[in-house]
């Protein structure tokens, strides 16, 4: 076991562990704390891929943006902050049942399949990801399009909640 | 080969090598040193700050400041951590205990990662990763987290209130200052904090964009919640604001981080704008950027204070609107002229470059300063306009928005 | 861009500006029309660039600029939609774009654009003016602008839209397709003013008649389809061996071949459309429309569409035609041609509106062209198309500057008289210098004055035509009416423009702006100028000075090339003889009536001028035979005969067994077993439904927990069918 | 070198994880909280795939921007639908929004 295998196993745990907690606990604002430390797991799954600015974007957008309004809306509902008692719903056996079984099945299939105990290659060390992940972004032949079309679901998005969150007298 | 600290590295590499480490082990021993030496040198300074701030406010107020403890009171600060230390521990009842008591880390901590990107001297950088700019951006978003946890923890109303004062005004002001970090990105086409230093020759980018300099320097002083913008602490509304509850070397760590991090903002318009570690010599012997670069940190450092020292307070509802209708449009614009004179003028010869951009800034700072004019022109003639105190419901006056 | 890029796009602007008005600009007028004139500028820009680069290829009719995609799939063959410009579609674009562009700019003058909005006026009448006062105090009245004045422009764009689609498509389905836009346009454009009562009826009568012809055509077009499995010009009208099929493939109908029962069917749609007898009787009255209405559906657009319709399948309608033997649909237009030509000329010469005159004016001058048709003057034919088009244009929106005139001055003496009626008008020659002289033009041309006017060289050429190839019933027919064109024409200049005022109106009448009397500048240069293109070559003295182009760019449309004629004296006397003569005698008839005096043809023409003037009773005669026939049908004998009394005690008599057996049905089958057998089900529904429902919780997750589940389920039952079973 | 695998199966787990949140948690935000997890388990896959399988196209990298787009839209939209129906309805429990029951 190498040291890079090391701590990937840590940082699974980590990731893994603080999502189960993040679905289970019964407090809200934890529920969302632990919601972070596995996105700054993920963060750091990124980095281990060599996608950096995608782990800084993450920290940026689902830790900086995401988690922070859903905190927001957790303390604005906060009925339920206090809420004592389950946060689970009379069918989580089921639900427990879908996700081991999607678990299991996917494990399965995924052991099937030729490719999947593939080792890196080595990227070339000439490229600069971040220049070649923005020149797709807005290359005609590439994502222009998509990346167009997200701009403008974003801004959709944003007017849309304004539109649906406003507090009409 | 000026470098004494290069120098000191190379040889504690050789010398671990020869005890038989592995390399890789050695590579961590050396970060983990790094790491130590780079946060201790900022805490130090840390405390440092701390006599800075009471000796120029003493001096902004008229007066002298502490002068008992040391030569000119230098011995004060750490009287200071003395007493806060030595202080009771407070935690109060139906606190959220592991959160209460992780959030004035996450709020010092934050400040220290930062210092983990920007270039001191030329080879002196933590780690000079590409997208350097956007991990500071990604820092300030924890920062934020940091406050929203000790508000929500302290299970104190003021408290609660602070910290979504302070989140709302950290979201926003985040907006217009990512925008406007892009320019100086844009202008040496790159994210790495190193890069963007050593495109800044001959000229520093405080020249070609300016108003990106201040914009960044206007939202940095509001995401650290000083004066003007200090509404997450109004004393005279919320007492407090998100750190009311905590006592001790606690609320220690909440001030240090928050002197700390004007700092750090001092240190990043410098880096960013100012040209960091650039001055004259230091191609010949890289250990005077250190130099260089404190000087201009603390220059800006000493403008926030400035600021802060003179202005007063602003309303809650005048700061958000300032943010999303004077600071960002007014980014967007500035971008969006940079980016095409960028293109424009690229190709022609340098100083039309710099003329041209500067030109640029110039009129934009023209055109806002006219809309502003006329704007409180308009503010002015309603202001003036008799107001009856009570005006019955459903009459024009009592529906006019203030 | 290439011709055919441009020829794709002509359509394309009048469309827009039709959806824009509608749907954006209908309360902007200003800006309604200027989308809307925008639009036919870029049309006519387009149609002038395809003529003129078309005019410049040699051979043109062997090599038709065409191109098509297609558009439905009908199985193994498709319908295209394309273009096709051949020299016939060249001379259609030509005078097309001119009067379409000219009848745009008219529009926005007479629908009195700048004039303040009306004291009270609605939409769906005209306008009835607005009180101005001006500097020193005075009110007056003035005229106001129209109310509906988006909605018109939208009406008349999307009718340019019709007829450049009609022109340059190379099909007759799309062709049908731009036929039919312009019925409806038509319909809503003669009800523009839907509030009056006339106007209403004027529109369904316009809608039905052509409806008539319509349904005919449609059945020429379906019955062609199913004898050549295509619908494209080229196919078939190119194609030697498939006219050939057609005209000796026998159908058992009267004798005649498919050729001459498609071109029938195909030239009764002409019928319809061209207004000729017998289904002329819509055309006068769609005058209800505004006037640029009628010029549009008059000159340049609907009945011309007849007239391109039966040019363009010529060659079918000719096939199986030798020399001096005509086919049957020949004959038939030949026929109906001549006599409509005279027909209608002699209910003009005892009509007293100004519009009326004209309207019954074109439906004899597009007689002239199908009888020049009829008896294979192709290019006669679509020259005196061409020609008639400008001065027939110029000479509705003429008119319609003078009733706009005469509607000033009876707004300004408050006078309620009729401003259309030419016995209310006279000496108008000096208030509106400009109509008059635009108008004289448009009327000698008419009337074919010799030498000078568009009309005397087109006409002519028909006469020489029917002269030439011996057909001398036409000949005398056409010549007979040629001679009451020319006198009805000079009745009208001279009751309209002549003499002294016979009313006060008349006396304060007004030149119109000049959005109004520019298009009739423009036109007056065509009206005189477009015949020189079509001088024959042996003419006398002046005959070669100019080369007979028209015959041989137009000609180049047909397979065979037509054959020039030898020059003849005998129609040419004979034109000039009619036309003078005409002239002559309407202006020694009618050039100083004063007020209140009779029509002098009254006296001597006695009974016979009342049955003209009542145009030979045909509305009347339509009402007796069509329309009240069928209501009587539908009143006395449908419905209380067969329906009252044979259906009805049919009925009964069922009634009254029917309930007997229901009775029985219902006490001894319906009740104890269909009835229990229905409550059972409804009841087991209702228990089923009451027993299941609680799966219907409303609660998201269990139904997405269901959904997941049933999808494992059927995951696992398909693997296992398709993978582990193989 | 970590092999391919263990990033599958991480992300498997993410996903179910996510999966469970989603369909056991009453409160609605908490159910928001599930979808984030999944999404991230998608693009850590997009991620590890563009990785292992092309590393020479960008196409991985450029798919978890997107999903870092659409999952802000998500969240944008879903929590201010969940603060209407809370001031409306006083209650985030998916459980007690079932006005369209029977």
């Amino acid at each position: 076991m190498t040291g890079i295998q090391l701590v990937f196993i840590v940082v699974a745990v980590m990731t893994l562990g603080a999502a189960l907690m993040a679905v289970l606990t019964s407090n809200m604002v934890h529920a969302a704390l632990w919601l972070i430390l596995a996105l700054f797991g993920v963060a750091i799954i990124f980095v281990l891929l060599n996608a950096g600015f995608l782990a800084v974007v993450q920290v940026v957008i689902y830790i900086g943006a995401i988690s922070i309004i859903m905190i927001f809306a957790i303390m604005l509902t906060r009925r339920l902050i206090t809420d004592i008692g389950t946060q689970t719903s009379s069918s989580w056996p089921w639900a427990a049942l879908i996700a081991v079984a999607l678990f299991g099945g996917l494990a399965w299939m995924l052991s099937t399949w030729g490719g999947f105990n593939t080792t890196p290659q080595l990227l070339s060390p000439r490229s600069d990801q971040v220049v070649e992940l923005g020149q797709a972004l807005v290359s005609p032949n590439a994502f222009v399009i998509p990346f167009e079309v997200a701009s403008v679901l974003l801004l959709a998005a944003l007017i849309g909640a304004i539109f649906i969150a406003w507090d009409r007298k | 080969m000026g470098d004494p600290i290069t120098m000191i590295a190379r040889w504690l590499e050789s010398q671990l090598l020869g005890l038989g480490l592995s390399p890789v082990l050695v590579t961590l021993i050396l970060a983990v040193l790094g790491v130590i030496l780079i946060a201790s040198f900022v805490l130090v300074m840390d405390i440092f700050l701390v006599w800075v701030e009471r000796k120029v406010v003493a001096r902004f107020q008229d007066r002298l400041g502490p002068n008992r403890l040391g030569p000119f009171g230098l011995i004060q600060p750490i009287a200071d951590v003395i007493k806060l230390l030595i202080k009771e521990d407070i935690t109060p009842a139906g606190a959220d205990k592991f959160v209460y008591n992780l959030a004035p880390i996450i709020a010092l901590a934050t400040v220290l990662l930062l210092w983990a990107v920007i270039p001191l001297a030329p080879d002196l950088v933590g780690s000079d990763i590409n997208v350097g700019v956007l991990y500071i951006v990604a820092i300030g978003a924890l920062a934020t987290l940091g406050v929203i946890m000790a508000g929500w923890a302290s299970n104190n109303k003021y408290a609660l209130l602070g910290a979504f004062r302070t989140v709302a005004q950290m979201v926003s002001y985040e907006v217009p200052m990512v925008i406007a970090l892009l320019v100086p990105v844009l202008l040496a086409g790159s994210m790495g904090l190193n890069a963007i230093v050593e495109a800044q020759t001959p000229v520093w980018f405080v020249v070609v964009a300016p108003v990106a300099a201040l914009l960044v320097l206007l939202t940095g002083i509001a995401e650290l919640g000083r004066a003007p913008f200090d509404l997450s602490e109004a004393e005279s509304e919320i007492v407090a604001g998100f750190h009311i509850e905590y006592t001790g070397m606690k609320f220690g760590l909440f001030y240090a981080g928050e002197l700390l991090h004007a700092l750090t903002i001092g240190a990043l318009v410098s880096t960013l704008f100012l040209g960091g570690w650039r001055g004259p010599g230091v191609e010949a012997i890289p250990i005077l950027g250190v130099g260089y670069f404190l000087i201009k940190a603390f220059f800006l450092y000493w403008v926030i204070m400035w600021v802060k020292y003179s202005m007063p307070r602003i309303r809650i509802d005048h700061m958000l609107n300032f943010n999303w209708k004077f600071l960002t449009p007014l980014s967007l614009v500035l971008l969006m002229v940079t980016a095409i004179l960028d293109k424009l003028l690229e190709n022609g010869p340098y100083w039309v470059y710099v003329t041209g951009m500067l030109l640029a800034n110039l009129v934009i700072i023209w055109a806002v300063l006219q809309l502003l004019r006329s704007r409180a022109r308009v503010e002015r003639v309603r202001v003036a306009e008799p107001r009856p105190v009570a005006a019955p419901p459903g009459s024009p006056a009592s529906t006019t928005t203030l | 861009m290439t011709t055919e890029l441009i020829t794709w796009l002509i359509p394309v602007p009048p469309i827009l500006a039709f959806f824009l008005i509608v749907l954006f600009t209908n309360r902007l007028k200003a800006v309604s029309h200027t989308l809307a004139i925008i639009a036919a500028f870029l049309a006519w820009l387009g149609s002038m660039i395809v003529v003129i680069r078309a005019i410049q290829i040699p051979h043109l009719g062997e090599h038709p600029i065409s191109a098509s995609i297609p558009w439905l799939a009908t199985g193994s063959t498709s319908f295209d939609i394309g273009i096709y410009v051949d020299p016939l579609t060249v001379a259609t674009l030509f005078f097309v774009a001119w009067t379409v562009l000219m009848i745009f700019i008219y529009s926005v003058g007479y629908h009195n654009f700048g004039q303040p909005k009306g004291d009270h006026d609605l939409p769906g009448l005209p306008p009835h003016g607005a009180t101005e006062t001006d500097a020193h105090g005075h009110s007056h009245k003035v005229i106001s602008i129209e109310p509906m004045y988006s909605r018109f422009f939208a009406f008349i764009a999307l009718f340019a839209f019709g007829m450049y689609l009609l022109v340059t498509t190379d099909n007759l389905l799309t062709l049908f397709v731009g036929w039919e836009i312009m019925g409806l346009c038509s319909y809503l454009l003669i009800g523009f003013w839907y509030a009056k009562p006339s106007a209403r009826a004027a529109m369904v009568k316009a809608f039905m008649t052509t409806r008539v012809g319509d349904v005919f055509l449609l059945l020429g077009i379906a019955y062609l389809y199913s004898a050549t499995g295509t619908l494209s010009y080229q196919a078939i009208f190119k194609d030697p061996v498939v006219l050939n099929n057609l005209a000796t493939t026998p159908t058992g109908f009267l004798g005649l071949s498919a050729a001459g029962l498609i071109g029938i069917l195909i030239f009764i749609g002409t019928v319809g459309k061209s207004a000729q007898w017998p289904l002329h009787v819509w055309l006068p009255d769609a005058m209800e429309g505004p006037t640029p209405v009628s010029a549009m559906i008059h000159a340049a657009t609907m009945v011309s569409a007849g007239i391109y319709l039966i040019l363009r399948s010529y060659p079918l309608l000719s096939a199986g035609a030798e020399h001096g033997m005509l086919s049957a649909p020949m004959i038939a237009m030949s026929l109906i041609g001549a006599f409509t030509a005279l027909f209608a000329a002699t209910i003009a010469v005892a009509q007293n509106d100004i519009k009326r005159v004209l309207a019954y004016s074109t439906i004899s001058q597009l007689g002239y062209m199908i009888a020049a048709l009829g008896i294979g003057a192709f290019v006669a034919a679509t020259f005196h198309l061409v020609t008639h088009a400008f001065f027939k244009a110029l000479l509705f929106l003429g008119s319609g500057s003078v009733i706009h005139g005469m509607e000033h001055g009876v707004l300004h003496t408050d006078n309620h008289i009729d401003p259309q009626d030419m016995y209310n008008m006279g000496g108008l020659r000096k208030k509106m210098p400009i109509t008059f002289w635009t108008f004289l033009i448009g009327g000698l041309a008419l009337a074919g004055f010799p030498l000078v006017t568009a009309g005397f060289w087109s006409k002519d050429e028909i006469l020489a035509e029917a002269w030439g190839n011996g057909y001398w019933i036409v000949f005398l027919v056409l010549a007979l009416a040629a001679l009451l064109t020319a006198f009805y024409t000079m009745r009208q200049i001279s009751l309209t423009f002549l003499g002294k005022p016979r009313s006060a109106a008349a006396e304060h009448a007004k030149e119109t702006p000049w959005t109004m009397t520019l298009p009739l500048v423009m036109l007056a240069v065509f009206a005189v100028s477009i015949g020189w293109i079509g001088i024959p070559e042996k003419f006398l003295l002046i005959g070669g000075l100019i080369p007979n182009w028209f015959h041989e760019f137009v000609g180049g449309t047909l397979l065979e090339h037509p054959e020039v004629l030898p020059f003849s004296i005998v129609p040419l006397l004979a034109s000039v003889v009619v036309s003078l003569g005409g002239l002559l005698l309407g202006w020694l008839a009618y050039r100083r009536i004063t007020a209140g005096e009779k029509d002098p043809l009254e006296a001597p023409l006695g009974s016979v001028y009342t049955v003209i003037k009542n145009k030979y009773y045909f509305d009347e005669l339509y009402d007796r035979v069509f329309v009240r026939p069928s209501y009587w049908f539908a009143e006395t004998f449908t419905y209380m005969i067969i329906d009252r009394k044979i259906i009805d005690g049919f009925l009964h008599w069922i009634a009254k067994i029917s309930g007997i057996l229901g009775n029985f049905f219902r006490n001894y089958i319906d009740k104890p077993i269909v009835n229990g057998f229905g409550d059972f089900v409804g009841e087991g529904t209702k228990r089923l439904g009451r027993t299941f429902r609680f799966i219907q919780t409303g609660k998201i997750q269990q139904y997405m927990i269901a959904a997941l589940v049933s999808l494992a389920a059927f995951s696992v039952l398909f693997y296992y069918l398709l993978v582990t079973a193989r | 070198m970590i092999p391919l695998s263990w990033y599958l199966i991480l992300s498997a787990a993410l996903f179910c994880i996510g999966l469970f949140g989603v369909l056991s948690r009453k409160n609605a935000v908490a159910i928001l909280i599930g979808i984030e997890l999944m999404l991230n388990a998608v693009n850590v896959n997009l991620v590890a795939f563009w990785r292992y399988i092309t590393p020479q196209a960008i196409t991985g990298q450029a798919f978890a921007v997107l999903v870092f787009a659409v999952a802000a839209a998500e969240v944008a939209v879903g929590l201010a639908l969940i603060i209407s129906i809370y001031r409306r309805r006083n209650t985030v429990v998916a459980d007690e929004i079932d006005m369209l029951k029977f």
